[in-house]
């Protein structure tokens, strides 16, 4: 359905992707640019929503959902814990020195010119899609996790060489796992401070001093939400 | 609509598809819009009823339904305030964030066989991603108006929808295992006849699960008794202490819209979707598909089934929100991570059990034949487009018992 | 850089006719320098994180533009679901890496009472 | 379940309940109550299930082979014997498979087994009663008034209780081990498993020097048999390359089960009527020359030639006789029996089952089921032997003093009398022999147990009319020295020694009458029957009869416990009762003569060594004329020897002393024991030690100048060595380390803990990296 609807309006799937796009490299360049912490999540948000819809225009709306639910969903949500836990005046907004900016603007520049040149390297990428309608993008890819491949083989894929992603899919798992262990366990409540942490409690300022006395990130967050 | 348009019209592709979208947005807009104004007269007076009051009675008749309208335009001309300290952008934007998530996932939510802004093949998957980022808006709420009471509300919001996305995730996908598509429309095609096809019924584990899922759909759009993010007796309004006027009533508005999601999703998932416990139409032999004005009828019905059956879950919503005391932070996380995600685990793999070993559902005589939920193991919308290539239906075979 | 690719983007960006593969790959590269750019300038971890999200994405854009079905163009090569599945792995596996990263911050935060990552020298040599 | 498969369990499982025992008192012993004191009870429980479970067996097995009505008395020539005996024998487990060779722990069952497990299992359960209350000593700590410590004290040391029994339990099951044994290897393997228990139980107080050392001579004194042993197993398993006692049937090359010979079938195969041939590959082993000269093909035709020209006898003679070396060590046989009288140092219990009734009656019990493969001139090795050994033994007996060293000769002279049956062809008088010597024995060990226990010495010369003091002890002792003589009334009836002594007598004449050459086997057998009954009455009346000698002694003495009287009663009963034919025909002869070796019924013929021999089948014996004979000059020459006995030591009429005094120098002669020891010593011991000195100086002198050379001039090199090593090698080691630590420094400048220095430089590298492939390699850029 998707297929065909892409199919019929061709420039109409352009001008989205115009859209998109330009919407996640702005706001990507928006966070580059924004001091303030939170503003940069909202705009990573919203650079990782656009390509999101860039996902969705090409085609691979699992992937593009997925995107949405787990980046914009979880590690966002992620990131503004962190933001709230760690934020007070001091923190929030970091300055850094006008000569590391142009420094790395200058090496970005080389970066992101060698990144294009290989954009444009291959002349068959540069060649128009055809828009061809695919099967739905769910299926194929449920099942190539669980280790067996419904989808019809790319042209030119020598044959044999299509693998299931059960084993990677397991691994994964397990890696999200421990991941997760690993997480609560670092992030657990610490009773104890270690010295140094205290003196520089102290140097730093009274609310972060008070802060400690009160423990836990509750308080933390008073700190973070009053200026 | 939009062939319609293209080959009786003759508009341009693109201006055809603009112009659908623009009507499908605007019939999406005024749902929600509308929606919340009927809602929140509905809910004073369910409230009021409950707590043996008369509730709202004068403004327009004597049921006062023309009351939240009033609200509406005393909110329209309230001042828009907004706290020194604040982060201004983050302050405007939040509820705009919020209200844009519930409108998205719309899109894809169906209310009869293609009323469906855009019907896409992943389309529970995007719906419950889209509600999720709803979160966001709050958040940002919270964060900017700089009030420890909202940023406390703001918190709480964070923490439990996140955390209830697991146990909802995992409900949504029973259905989606039965059916074997993520697509809404195929999802409540497959639930087409009688009521015993609907997939509450399809076996115990599914009935079980549809009950998970109303918890968590209730928690996830936080309201009581999970409504810890504005619990006003705590924080004074929690992450909306702040707003004020318009950007506050958006928040409603959202709130409201995504009500009406989950129960439209929990209909589209569980309860037949648009097909009403008896195939009338069927019956009386017009079958969707067709391509007169009858269908279109019987596409309208389908329409007000779904409708009624959404409305339903809100109204039972409210019913809770006025019946059951709120929880603690800590007994909303203990609900969830010790009890609903459990389950709906274990009500997961017994009905993936289920699947394997009797597919036929419990009541074979009135339910679907197994066959037909093998082919549509793999089908997807638009039928002959995504038929399974002979390899494809090989290894499918291959991975089914 | 080669001359061809100079005096093809000028074009791309303003004609509309189909989206090419390329257009993805310039996407995924603006993202990427971005997210470089952002871990390379910004002193709070958390920045550095986000810098990390959108190498991973810019990344992810262009596995998907690979695998895409409908920017193939006649000729040429795509991956196919395997695209998208290793795109979903690295969405995952960013999801699991923003977790531990997050609690490396709190448990540097809760150390150093900071977000800096400048102060994060205690080993430097 | 037919008996084939019921046999093995049954007696299998008795076999490994003392085992279990074993092991449970090996790890708790020391757990097992206060002391360790309920470890006795675990033995005996151990014990006693293997006696019930035997006491089945045997049930089975009479019910499946009732006993004919004594056939031989009628005199048919063996009619059944010919197709052998009946035996059911397998394997439970196999060691080691490689060619054809096979170890297995296997089962060969006949009716000689189920009786000796009956017996064994019967006189071991006593035993384990009586000690139980003979070692309750060793339930306390215990000052050992034998050992003189050098501070002048008496060693103190606690109670070994546990220990006692746990060797008690390993001994039973060994016995059981060699007893139920399928072939060569596995008798072996038990053998010497039997000989350590031994070891142990001589030992026991091992603090004592005479023990220790006795344990030590018994060890080594087997040793030297075994080392026999060894050369027949080998002699076998090269020739013959099985040992198993029956045929087997094994899977073979293709996987087919193909039943493969054993001992018996190979020396006494069915083709030649069960006499006994030497088998094809001692034949071939042997005639290794002409084997080479020979085609392949018409070897199978030249074997009955060469066997004809007598290849391989040797072999056949070694093996028997190695063999049998074994069983002379292990019966203290001459010349290996001065082991036995001081094995007597070990605790009495140990001495009534271990060195009377039933280790030492392995070796009789090895020959007799080795039988089939003796060849003549092996028998009339054997008869020899044991002729001379019963003499001895018997006349050394005569003038001990220690009250368990007359009975420890007297059971040399006993087993004497066993092999000599055995090897003048009284296969079922030896061994019938073998069982009821193993009851009157035991008992009449376990009657002078109970008196050491009650005089707390082993000196004869000390006692005296114990029997008012102990009744029950004196009249038990009174039936096993009869027993032992063979008393009873002539052709009526007689306690057990009666039948089975009359039968070796019988075989022994019959087996000089037929061959006049050998007749000084009968004369040795009968001066032995005097002997036995002179020095056995000497040993009765010197203890219990008469005045106290003395009264230190004699006031302490008291009768022993019901534990340890029960047993001696259980046993007096059987010494009395285990020769009688019981109504219905079962003897235990009859028996026996189930498990006869087929063709050994009729007489044998043969012998090429030592001239050539007439074997007299062992019914010929029951003629009236030779039993007759035997009969009255058994009781004739008992009589005698008790009259003697009676007239020196009752009445008093001859004073020994005068005798002593008279023939001085025989008396000394015997007192010495016939100087064995001593000749030993001068044979063996001196000499060994000579060259024992004489490898230790060179050494000292030589190899150990050598060596140290050696030593000193590695020491040299080595500092040499390590001269290079610190200056050169460590030199340039240091200077690396100096370096890297030098650039170190240098480089850690580099690492500034910047995060964000860090990814310009990995950026900065990446895009150089990718300029440099782009330039370099343009074709991959391009795809």
């Amino acid at each position: 359905m998707t297929g065909s609807l892409l199919v019929a309006a061709m420039n109409f799937h352009t001008l989205l992707f115009y859209l998109f796009a330009s919407l996640a490299c702005g706001f990507a360049v928006g966070v580059v640019v924004a001091d303030n912490v939170v503003r940069m999540a909202l705009y990573l948000v919203l650079s990782l929503g656009a390509t999101a819809g860039l996902f969705f225009l090409a085609g691979a709306e699992f992937i593009g959902a997925m995107q949405l639910m787990i980046y914009v969903g979880g590690t966002l949500v992620l990131l503004v814990f962190g933001v709230m836990l760690t934020a007070q005046a001091p923190f929030v907004s970091i300055k850094t020195s006008a000569s590391d900016r142009v420094l790395a603007g200058v090496v970005a520049a080389s970066l992101l010119a060698l990144l294009l040149q290989a954009a444009f390297s291959v002349e068959a990428w540069r060649r128009p899609g055809l828009g061809e309608v695919a099967p739905p993008a769910a299926t194929p890819i449920g099942t190539a996790l669980v280790g067996v491949r419904v989808d019809d083989p790319p042209p030119g894929t020598p044959p044999g060489v299509r693998s299931g992603y059960l084993l990677p899919f397991e691994i994964v798992s397990v890696h999200l796992l421990v991941v997760l262990v690993g997480a609560a366990y670092l992030a657990r409540a610490k009773r104890r401070r270690t010295p140094r942490a205290i003196e520089v409690a102290a140097s730093v300022a009274p609310p972060v001093d008070e802060r400690r006395r009160a423990g836990g990130s509750a308080s933390a967050l008073t700190a973070g939400g009053v200026r | 609509m939009a062939d319609f348009l293209i080959n009786s019209v003759g508009l341009p592709p693109w201006l055809a598809w603009t112009v659908v979208a623009g009507v499908a947005a605007f019939l999406i807009l005024n749902v929600i819009a509308g929606g919340a104004l009927v809602f929140i007269w509905a809910e004073r007076k369910i409230a009021a009823r409950i707590q043996d009051r008369l509730g709202p009675t004068r403004t327009g008749g004597r049921f006062g339904w023309l009351q939240s309208l009033a609200d509406g335009i005393k909110l329209l001309a309230k001042e828009d305030l907004m706290p020194e300290g604040a982060d201004g952008l983050l302050f405007r934007i939040a509820p705009y964030v919020s209200f844009c998530a519930s409108f998205c996932a719309f899109i894809a939510l169906p209310f009869a066989f293609d009323f469906v802004g855009q019907r896409l093949n992943v389309g529970v998957f995007f719906v419950v991603a889209v509600l999720g980022l709803e979160v966001f808006g709050v958040i940002l709420a919270g964060y900017a108006s700089a009030s420890k009471w909202s940023l406390f509300g703001a918190m709480r919001e964070a923490a439990q929808v996140v955390s209830y996305e697991v146990p909802l995730g995992m409900c949504v996908v029973v259905p989606v295992m039965l059916a074997g598509t993520m697509d809404l429309v195929t999802i409540a095609e497959k639930q087409a006849g009688w009521f015993t096809n609907w997939y509450l019924f399809h076996d115990p584990f599914t009935f079980v699960v549809f009950w998970v899922y109303v918890t968590c759909a209730v928690a996830s759009v936080n309201r009581a008794p999970f409504d810890l993010a504005e619990a006003e007796s705590e924080l004074v309004a929690g992450f909306h202490t702040e707003y004020s006027g318009l950007r506050w009533s958006f928040f409603f508005m959202a709130e409201y819209g995504s009500m009406f999601l989950v129960s439209a999703l929990a209909a589209v998932l569980f309860l037949g979707g648009w097909n009403g416990p008896i195939p009338v139409a069927k019956l009386l032999g017009l079958s969707a598909g067709t391509g007169d004005t009858a269908h279109y009828f019987v596409r309208l019905i389908g329409c007000g089934n779904l409708l009624l059956k959404a409305t339903l879950g809100v109204l039972v919503m409210m019913w809770i929100r006025w019946t059951l005391p709120r929880l603690r932070i800590d007994q909303v996380m203990t609900t969830c991570l010790k009890y609903c995600t459990p389950i709906a685990a274990a009500m997961f793999a017994g009905a993936m059990l289920w699947q394997l070993c009797l597919p036929g559902g419990i009541l074979p005589g009135l339910s679907r034949p197994a066959g037909e939920i093998r082919e549509g193991w793999i089908e997807g919308p638009g039928g002959a487009a995504s038929r399974p290539t002979p390899a494809a239906a090989r290894a499918v075979a291959e991975v089914r018992p | 850089m080669n001359p061809v690719a100079l005096g093809t983007i000028v074009p791309l960006m303003a004609v509309a006719d189909g989206v090419s593969v390329s257009h993805y790959l310039v996407v995924g590269a603006i993202l990427f320098t971005a997210g470089i750019v952002c871990m390379a300038v910004k002193r709070n971890a958390l920045g550095v994180l986000m810098g990390i999200e959108l190498v991973l994405n810019g990344a992810n854009v262009n596995f998907v533009a690979f695998a895409s079905p409908y920017l193939r163009g006649q000729g040429a090569t795509s991956l196919g679901i395997d695209g998208q599945v290793i795109a979903l792995f690295v969405i995952l596996l960013a999801a699991a890496e923003a977790a531990v990263a997050l609690a490396i911050t709190l448990a540097f935060y809760n150390n150093h009472a900071t977000v800096d990552v400048d102060r994060a020298d205690d080993l430097k040599g | 379940m037919d008996l084939s498969a019921q046999l093995p369990l049954l007696l299998g499982l008795a076999w490994l309940a003392p085992l279990v025992s074993f092991v449970a008192i090996l790890f708790f012993g020391p757990k097992m109550g206060p002391h360790g004191r309920n470890a006795a009870w675990v033995a005996t429980a151990a014990i006693v299930t293997s006696l019930v479970l035997s006491l089945l067996a045997a049930g089975n097995w009479l019910a499946a082979h009732p006993v004919e009505v004594s056939h031989h008395a009628a005199g048919d020539h063996g009619g059944p014997h010919t197709v052998g005996p009946v035996a059911y024998a397998g394997d439970w487990y196999t060691l080691y498979r490689g060619g054809d060779l096979r170890l297995s722990i296997g089962w060969y069952i006949d009716a000689l087994t189920v009786l000796m497990f009956v017996v064994v299992t019967f006189i071991a359960t006593c035993i384990h009663v009586y000690a139980s209350g003979y070692m309750h000593d060793e339930l306390h700590d215990v000052t050992d008034h034998e050992v003189h410590l050098s501070g002048g004290g008496h060693l103190h040391r606690p109670g070994r209780f546990p220990r006692f029994f746990q060797a008690l339990s390993l001994f039973c099951f060994s016995m059981l081990g060699i007893v139920i044994a399928g072939n060569l290897a596995m008798v072996f393997i038990f053998w010497e498993l039997v000989g350590i228990c031994s070891w142990f139980l001589i030992g026991f107080y091992y603090e004592r020097k005479s023990a220790s050392t006795a344990a030590n001579k018994a060890f080594i004194v087997n040793r030297v048999g075994d080392f026999g042993m060894l050369i027949g197993l080998m002699a076998l398993w090269g020739a013959l390359g099985t040992l198993q006692f029956a045929d087997s049937t094994v899977p073979g090359a293709d996987g087919a089960a193909t039943v493969r010979p054993g001992l018996f079938s190979l020396v006494r195969p069915a083709t030649n009527g069960h006499a006994i041939q030497v088998p094809d590959g001692m034949v071939k082993f042997a005639a290794a020359a002409e084997l080479a000269k020979t085609p392949a093909g018409d070897v199978a035709g030249k074997i009955d030639t060469w066997r004809s020209m007598g290849f391989g006898r040797w072999l056949l003679f070694i093996a028997g006789l190695g063999i049998f070396c074994g069983c002379v060590g292990k019966s203290a046989q001459f010349p290996l029996f001065v082991w036995l009288p001081d094995a007597m140092e070990g605790p009495t219990p140990v001495s009534a089952l271990v060195h009377s009734a039933t280790m030492v009656a392995a070796g009789v019990y090895l020959v007799g089921r080795f039988y089939p493969v003796l060849t003549p001139d092996v028998l009339l090795v054997i008869a020899y032997v044991g002729a001379i050994t019963l003499f001895i033994a018997a006349t050394i007996a005569l003038v001990a003093n220690d009250i368990k060293r007359v009975l420890a000769y007297s059971t040399v002279s006993q087993l004497g009398y066993m092999m000599l049956a055995l090897g003048v062809g009284g296969w079922s008088a030896g061994l019938f022999h073998l069982v009821t010597h193993a009851f009157f024995k035991s008992l009449l060990f376990l009657c002078s147990g109970s008196v050491i226990h009650a005089c707390h010495t082993n000196d004869m010369r000390k006692m005296g009319g114990l029997a008012r003091v102990m009744p029950w002890t004196a009249g038990t002792m009174l039936v096993g020295c009869l027993a032992i003589i063979g008393a009873g009334i002539p052709f009526v009836a007689g306690l057990s020694g009666y039948y089975s002594k009359d039968a070796i007598l019988a075989q022994a004449l019959s087996f000089s009458r037929a061959n006049p050459a050998h007749s000084i086997l009968f004369l040795a057998v009968a001066g032995g029957a005097f002997l036995t009954a002179f020095y056995m009455f000497r040993l009765w009346f010197m203890t219990f009869a008469g005045e106290p000698r003395d009264h230190h002694v004699a006031e302490h003495a008291h009768e022993s416990p019901t534990v340890m009287v029960a047993p001696l009663v259980a046993l007096t009963v059987l010494a009395v009762a285990a020769g009688w034919t019981l109504p219905g025909g079962f003897s235990l002869p009859n028996l026996l003569e189930q498990a006869r070796p087929a063709g050994t019924a009729e007489g044998m013929a043969g012998g090429f060594a030592f001239g050539s021999l007439v074997f007299p089948a062992e019914h010929e014996s029951h003629e009236g004329a030779v039993h007759v004979t035997a009969t009255l000059t058994a009781f004739s020459t008992a009589l005698a020897g008790v009259l003697l006995a009676a007239l020196m030591y009752l009445w008093r009429i001859v004073s020994p002393a005068v005798v002593a005094t008279i023939f001085k120098p025989a008396y000394a002669f015997l007192a010495g024991r016939w100087y064995f020891d001593e000749l030993y010593h001068a044979l063996f011991v001196v000499p060994v030690l000579g060259v024992a000195q004489l490898a230790s100086g060179t050494d000292r002198g030589v190899i150990d100048r050598i060596i140290d050379g050696l030593a000193w001039a590695a020491r040299q090199l080595a500092g040499i060595d390590a001269w290079i090593d610190r200056t050169i090698v460590d030199g340039l080691v240091n200077a690396t380390a100096r370096a890297t630590w030098s650039a170190g420094l240098e480089l850690k400048k580099l690492q500034t803990g910047h995060l964000r220095q860090y990814v310009m430089f990995i950026v900065v590298g990446t895009v150089a990296l990718f300029v440099l492939a782009s330039l370099l390699f343009r074709t991959t850029m391009a795809g």
